[in-house]
């Protein structure tokens, strides 16, 4: 791995309720490089969307608490002022969400919202803008773009308003774009299309990727590495086609095999016992330790740190690893 | 149980207990965490207990007159002071109280329970809707206290009359709310699948619209209270409203308003009783709203 | 969308039709005939039947109620019992003053309401929060009624400042129709402006929480930005739906308020003729202001078509 | 063979769109048929737009539909049929919802839900639908003590579970599964498809399991009709379809999920599904179809018989 492009250490998020204070994510350590491509796993309620906010600390500051660092070459993103973050925020990292239907401005045209980023960042003009905007709608092939740029959300289909999400996303060649769950919402064969659309700018603009998504498999056509997030941590990382050859935590293991196959007819499929955990109800030791079916007598009470597992692997469990030292 | 237990472990037998967790007690905990319906709420419980209190802490004769006390200014023994027929100020405008929170809480209720029937009706039965929201929306066109005044016209200075003015003057208003949630639950899914069981239009708007609909109605039931209390004192005001002798706060203040520089202190209480009624009410409608239905908006 | 419009306005006509037959319907249910308060009391019975039948009274209700909508058709309101003119003549008469006193109080409703609201969601839960909407709940919860007493003892009889009493018209001087009207008109907006603000706010915070508006953050947009051309681009849209129902609310607050500023407008008309049951004015002026208002939300109802691009291009 | 229970022919639905300005009719469904045989599921998959919902709420009476007929249990339900048609077919046929969360009423206790349709059949003492619901608690896999519990006291998983329990609770013979698994984790997906299976062996249940969801479908299906802009592209059994879809759509759906270790990425398919409104001349799929002619594009394919299932191209 080159330079270190962004270093997470000891990430830990709560939010404040009318109960008081939640912990969401807790003990998210990972780094990025240049170019790098990471995917995000996990469930509901795992985190994984919560620690994709928190880099750029998109939550609502009022009822939100971050803690740790988010060192964004070398800069810690929690310690920068309003000024600097937004500075950083759509130029250096870009972010694209799920559910294009609500994350566009209903009132706002195509060019107003792709050009405004342009606007900030570089200081271009609004004619300037404009047919940068329709550069970018060419560039994620969006079909007569020079009409479509005057156009507002509505009139376009769910894809079409997930290409323009990404136009803005690229707008000012960012080094890092970070997808939080880009194609939940879309049909399958617009899915691909999507993701297909990312590759090809990724390996274009020379940018590192955060995927953050539920589904295993469309993490693991895109990604190089996948950190699998359980109940507010990361449980296990490592190389992608090495998780899949032999998943080192037991709940990557029976998330893996809960997918159903394509390839095969099954009857019943495996299963994990149990639900997840919500936030203010989970175990003090290893989290999954109630569902697990490999647990120990010690498992439920010992917090564990993750452990190297070699082969640029990580876990927090014991059952694999023999050798038992925590990542530095 | 003070502490609220969320979620259920998932296969593993819970403790064989009834659930105390109702949406209901969950809203009513909110609800008393909620720093401006808790000042509103001790704020109007205060001014119900003296309402009741009256014929204790007063002289127990609002309309007494008496000539030798004309205009006294607030003093000990006339803690408000007496008008100008030498009525006791403080006894008028707490038996005033009884009047006025009488009025607008009759109204809001009235209002709340014709105008979900209403609602429902239009939402769930769709032929009648076109007819009933158009009806309301002829209602609508007129602000509520113009409606009054020419219902409470029509009708004569009466209590009663007061109170019917008002009401039909607020019933649009919750028929639209209520309708307008009602629309929306009636397209969930819950709704469908008692359809689907074979349930009757009466059963489903009984068991499933109404009780749903119940957050969002209360909601503006609270602020039709405030509103109410305002209208009514605005009609006794004009002179079209609660007859005397009945010591109302709105006509106190006008019979107030021809001696407002000498005598300030007649307007000067009882404005200031409604103030406070209608700022208790509606902290308390601030409080509900933001508890159980943020979006709710309210047309006054 | 011109489609639309014309549909708002096709809507418009049951509902104008609805608004004159209940106006009729209620009337006719006023208390005393207005043949015998006419002829005055004591008249003898014949003189009361004569009148009767001149004014039409004697025919089945629904002649009536036909004879009156073909009058009003041609905007012929009958005549007022004890004005001596015709009614639409005393409404035309004394329309500027009302609309002058509602147009005066909205002009201060809107920009302050929405910028109280504004100020309170964009420092949303801080002090200037509780401020800003303490404020504006004061508004919604004191009788107009009485604040414009008490305005009236302070800035006319113990200041001097301002006139307590009485319409200037605009052609007499700008500044002395402004003065005239600057107080009646604080007092009836107070009220408006207490509701716009608190709707502002919460239509703010809604929008606020849209994901739209976390875009925004995310292409580094600032929070002054985000808040003025995001968030309220959107919230303009029931702002604005708002305004036209807040004008209606001004138009019908000034019944009260013209009564205590002895402004002779339609309110004072309509509180009067109520007084002295001159039925045919307060038919008139009730009929009059219900048309003005289900044609200020037709208005409405087209300005939000031409704002909101979801409906315009669709 | 086992018996059919549901048949379904050239069922078209359409919609009529537009308010005010021009009335469009829109086909969400045109021209479907298919059957459904005692203890078997039907998956019924495609992407949004494609009918498959709206199939579902014909098949339990929530949609008449504008052509064609339905055959539930030998009763026919037409264009013409009343409300009152179904009467006799409420109990016997059964909805599962996408949502548990929407489909439960939050005022109400799980248990109450359960036995609504209990109560609405009638017939049945208080203490008897309190054992039946008890029962029903302990057959989806919840302890039967949970039943005084409100809705959002359950996770998703358990609350579809919940929502099974009520479907199941008349004794019914054929459940329409719409999205059942969608709005659930990888981990409770499988629990409730395999509680799904269960239930069928246990009650001999018919399902029209109705998903996006390509490799769900395959889990839980016996047969599968794949649709495509609201006409049945492909139907066969399950592991003919999987194996060697015939129709270019099928196999365009197949490559377009996403899956670990993929030998090579297929090339994907491009375009979006075409308007409902405005459906091209000839075959649906021709104006996104790599292989599509210029007969593809002039005349629209029937569904036809190959080899041992049905097939609407002109390619196969």
């Amino acid at each position: 791995m080159t330079d270190k492009l962004l270093d997470v250490r000891d990430l830990a998020v709560s939010f404040r309720t009318d109960r008081g204070w939640i912990p969401a994510v807790d003990s998210v350590n990972f780094t990025l490089g240049e170019g790098d491509a990471l995917g995000i796993v996990g469930e509901s309620g795992s985190g994984k969307s919560v620690t994709a906010l928190s880099l750029l600390r998109l939550h609502a500051e009022r009822n939100t608490r971050i803690e740790g660092q988010v060192l964004w070459r070398g800069r810690d993103v929690l310690k920068l002022s309003r000024g600097q973050l937004q500075q950083l925020r759509g130029s250096e990292i870009a972010m694209v969400f799920q559910d294009p239907i609500h994350t566009l401005n209903p009132v706002l045209n195509i060019a107003d919202q792709i050009g405004e980023s342009l606007r900030i960042h570089q200081g271009m003009t609004g004619a300037a803008a404009r047919r940068r905007a329709i550069e970018l709608l060419d560039t994620v092939r969006i079909p007569d773009a020079a009409r479509r740029v005057n156009d507002y959300p509505h009139q376009l289909s769910g894809g079409q308003r997930q290409r323009v999400m990404i136009a803005i996303a690229i707008a000012c060649q960012p080094k890092l774009l970070i997808a939080d769950e880009p194609t939940t919402a879309l049909d399958v064969t617009v899915q691909a299309q999507i993701m297909e659309l990312l590759r090809q700018l990724r390996a274009d603009l020379g940018m590192s990727v955060i995927l953050i998504s539920h589904d295993l498999g469309l993490v693991s056509e895109f990604a190089d590495r996948v950190m699998v997030m359980y109940a507010g941590q990361p449980i296990e990382m490592a190389p992608v086609d090495a998780l899949f050859d032999l998943p080192l935590h037991p709940y990557s293991d029976g998330l893996i095999s809960a997918i159903p196959d394509l390839d095969s007819d099954l009857d019943r499929l495996p299963t994990i016992a149990g639900s997840i955990p919500e936030p203010t109800r989970r175990p003090a030791g290893c989290r999954f330790a109630p569902r697990c079916p490999h647990q120990k007598a010690d498992c439920r009470n010992t917090v564990l740190p993750m452990l190297e597992a070699g082969g640029g692997r990580a876990v927090r469990c014991t059952l694999h690893v023999t050798d038992k030292r925590a990542v530095a | 149980m003070t502490d609220a237990t969320h979620g259920v472990g998932a296969a593993t037998p819970g403790p064989a207990r009834v659930s105390t967790n109702s949406p209901m007690r969950l809203a009513l905990r909110r609800l008393m965490r909620h720093r401006s319906f808790r000042v509103g709420l001790v704020m109007l419980l205060l001014i119900v207990l003296l309402a009741w209190a009256a014929p204790w802490i007063t002289n127990g004769t609002p309309n007494a007159t008496s000539v030798r006390v004309r205009f006294t200014p607030p003093s000990l023994d006339y803690p408000f002071g007496t008008d100008n027929f030498g009525r006791d100020l403080w006894t008028r405008v707490v038996y005033g109280a009884r009047v006025s929170l009488w009025i607008g809480f009759t109204v809001a209720l009235l209002s709340a329970f014709f105008g979900g029937i209403i609602g429902v009706c239009a939402a769930w039965f769709r032929r009648l809707d076109s007819l009933l929201m158009r009806i309301m929306d002829a209602l609508m066109a007129f602000p509520a206290i113009l409606l009054a005044i020419g219902v409470s016209a029509v009708l004569g200075p009466q209590l009663s009359s007061v109170i019917i003015a008002l009401t039909s003057a607020y019933i649009p208003r919750c028929a639209r709310m209520v309708r307008a949630s009602a629309l929306v639950i009636r397209e969930q899914d819950y709704v469908e699948a008692a359809r689907i069981s074979g349930a009757s239009s009466l059963r489903i708007i009984l068991r499933h619209i109404l009780p749903n609909c119940l957050a969002p109605l209360l909601v503006t039931l609270t602020f039709v209270f405030a509103y109410a209390i305002l209208a009514e004192a605005t009609l006794s005001f004009l002179g079209i409203g609660t007859p005397p002798p009945h010591a109302s706060w709105g006509n106190i203040v006008a019979q107030g308003r021809d001696f407002a520089v000498e005598a300030w202190w007649i307007m000067l209480f009882p404005g200031l009783a409604i103030s406070i009624s209608a700022l208790s009410i509606n902290l308390m409608g601030d409080g509900l709203r933001d508890v159980l239905d943020p979006r709710l908006k309210i047309e006054g | 969308m011109i489609k639309l419009i014309l549909t708002r306005l096709a809507q418009a006509v049951p509902v104008m039709l609805i608004v004159a037959i209940l106006t009729f319907v209620l009337m006719k249910l006023l208390p005393g005939d207005p043949a015998v308060l006419l002829a005055g009391e004591g008249a003898d019975l014949d003189k009361v039947d004569a009148l009767r039948r001149e004014l039409g009274l004697d025919r089945p209700l629904l002649i009536q109620l036909g004879s009156w909508l073909a009058d009003l058709a041609r905007f012929d309101l009958g005549r007022s019992l004890f004005l001596n003119q015709p009614v639409a003549e005393a409404i035309v008469e004394r329309l500027p003053v009302t609309l002058s006193l509602a147009m005066v109080a909205f002009v201060m409703t809107i920009p302050i309401g929405i910028i109280m609201g504004m100020v309170a969601a964009y420092w949303r839960d801080s002090w200037v929060d509780t401020a800003v909407m303490s404020l504006a709940l004061v508004g919604v919860s004191v009788p107009n009624f009485w604040l414009a007493i008490l305005a009236i003892i302070l800035f006319s009889v113990t200041l001097g400042w301002l006139p307590s009493a009485g319409y200037v018209p605009i052609d007499e001087g700008l500044w002395l129709w402004l003065r005239s009207l600057i107080m009646p008109a604080a007092v009836l907006a107070l009220f408006q402006i207490g509701y716009l603000a608190r709707m502002t706010r919460s239509e703010m915070l809604e929008v606020m929480d849209q994901d739209y508006v976390r875009t925004a953050r995310a292409k580094g947009v600032s929070e002054l930005r985000t808040v003025a051309k995001h968030a309220f681009r959107n919230a303009l849209v029931s702002v604005l739906t708002v305004s036209g129902y807040i004008f209606s609310l001004l138009v019908g607050g000034s019944v009260v308020i013209e009564q205590i500023f002895a402004l002779p407008g339609i309110g004072r008309l309509l509180v009067q003729a109520i007084m002295a049951r001159d039925i045919p004015v307060v038919q008139g002026t009730m009929l009059f202001l219900g048309f003005m208002f289900v044609a200020i939300n037709v208005l409405v109802d087209i300005f939000y078509t031409v704002v909101d691009p979801r409906v315009r291009y669709d | 063979m086992t018996e059919t229970i549901v048949s379904v022919r050239n069922l078209t639905r359409t919609f009529v769109q537009g308010g005010a300005g021009g009335k469009q009719l829109l086909k969400a469904v045109e021209d479907v048929s298919f059957d459904i045989r005692r203890g078997e599921t039907l998956g019924l998959v495609g992407e949004s737009g494609s009918g498959k919902s709206t199939i579902g709420k014909v098949l339990v009476g929530a949609l008449p539909p504008s052509e064609g007929t339905v055959d539930l249990f030998g009763t026919r339900i037409t264009p013409q049929s009343r409300d009152r048609a179904w009467k006799p077919l409420r109990h016997r046929v059964q909805f599962v919802f996408q949502d548990p969360h929407a489909a439960l009423n939050p005022r109400m206790r799980v248990g109450q839900s359960i036995a609504e349709p209990l109560e609405v059949k009638g017939g049945m003492s208080r203490a008897d639908r309190h054992a039946r619901v008890e029962e029903l608690m302990e057959l989806v896999g919840l302890p039967p003590n949970f039943l005084d519990r409100f809705p959002h006291e359950f996770s998703g998983g358990q609350r579809q579970r919940i929502v099974i329990a009520r479907a199941l609770a008349l004794n019914p013979d054929f459940v329409i599964c719409d999205e059942a698994v969608a709005s659930l984790d990888v981990s409770m997906q499988a629990q409730i498809i395999n509680l799904l299976k269960d239930l069928q062996d246990r009650m001999g249940l018919s399902y029209l399991f109705i998903a996006h969801d390509l490799a769900v479908v395959r889990a839980a299906s016996h047969r599968i009709a794949v649709l495509y802009a609201g006409q049945v592209v492909e139907l066969a059994q399950r592991s003919d379809l999987y194996q060697r879809p015939l129709h270019p759509y099928t196999r365009a759906l197949l490559d377009a999920v996403p899956r670990a270790r993929k030998r090579q990425r297929p090339p994907v398919l491009g375009g979006e599904v075409p308007s409902l409104l405005n459906k091209p001349r000839g075959c649906n799929f021709s104006t996104r179809c790599p292989l599509a002619t210029e007969h593809c594009r002039q005349v629209e394919p029937a569904l036809r018989e190959v080899e041992g299932r049905q097939v609407a191209c002109h390619l196969v």
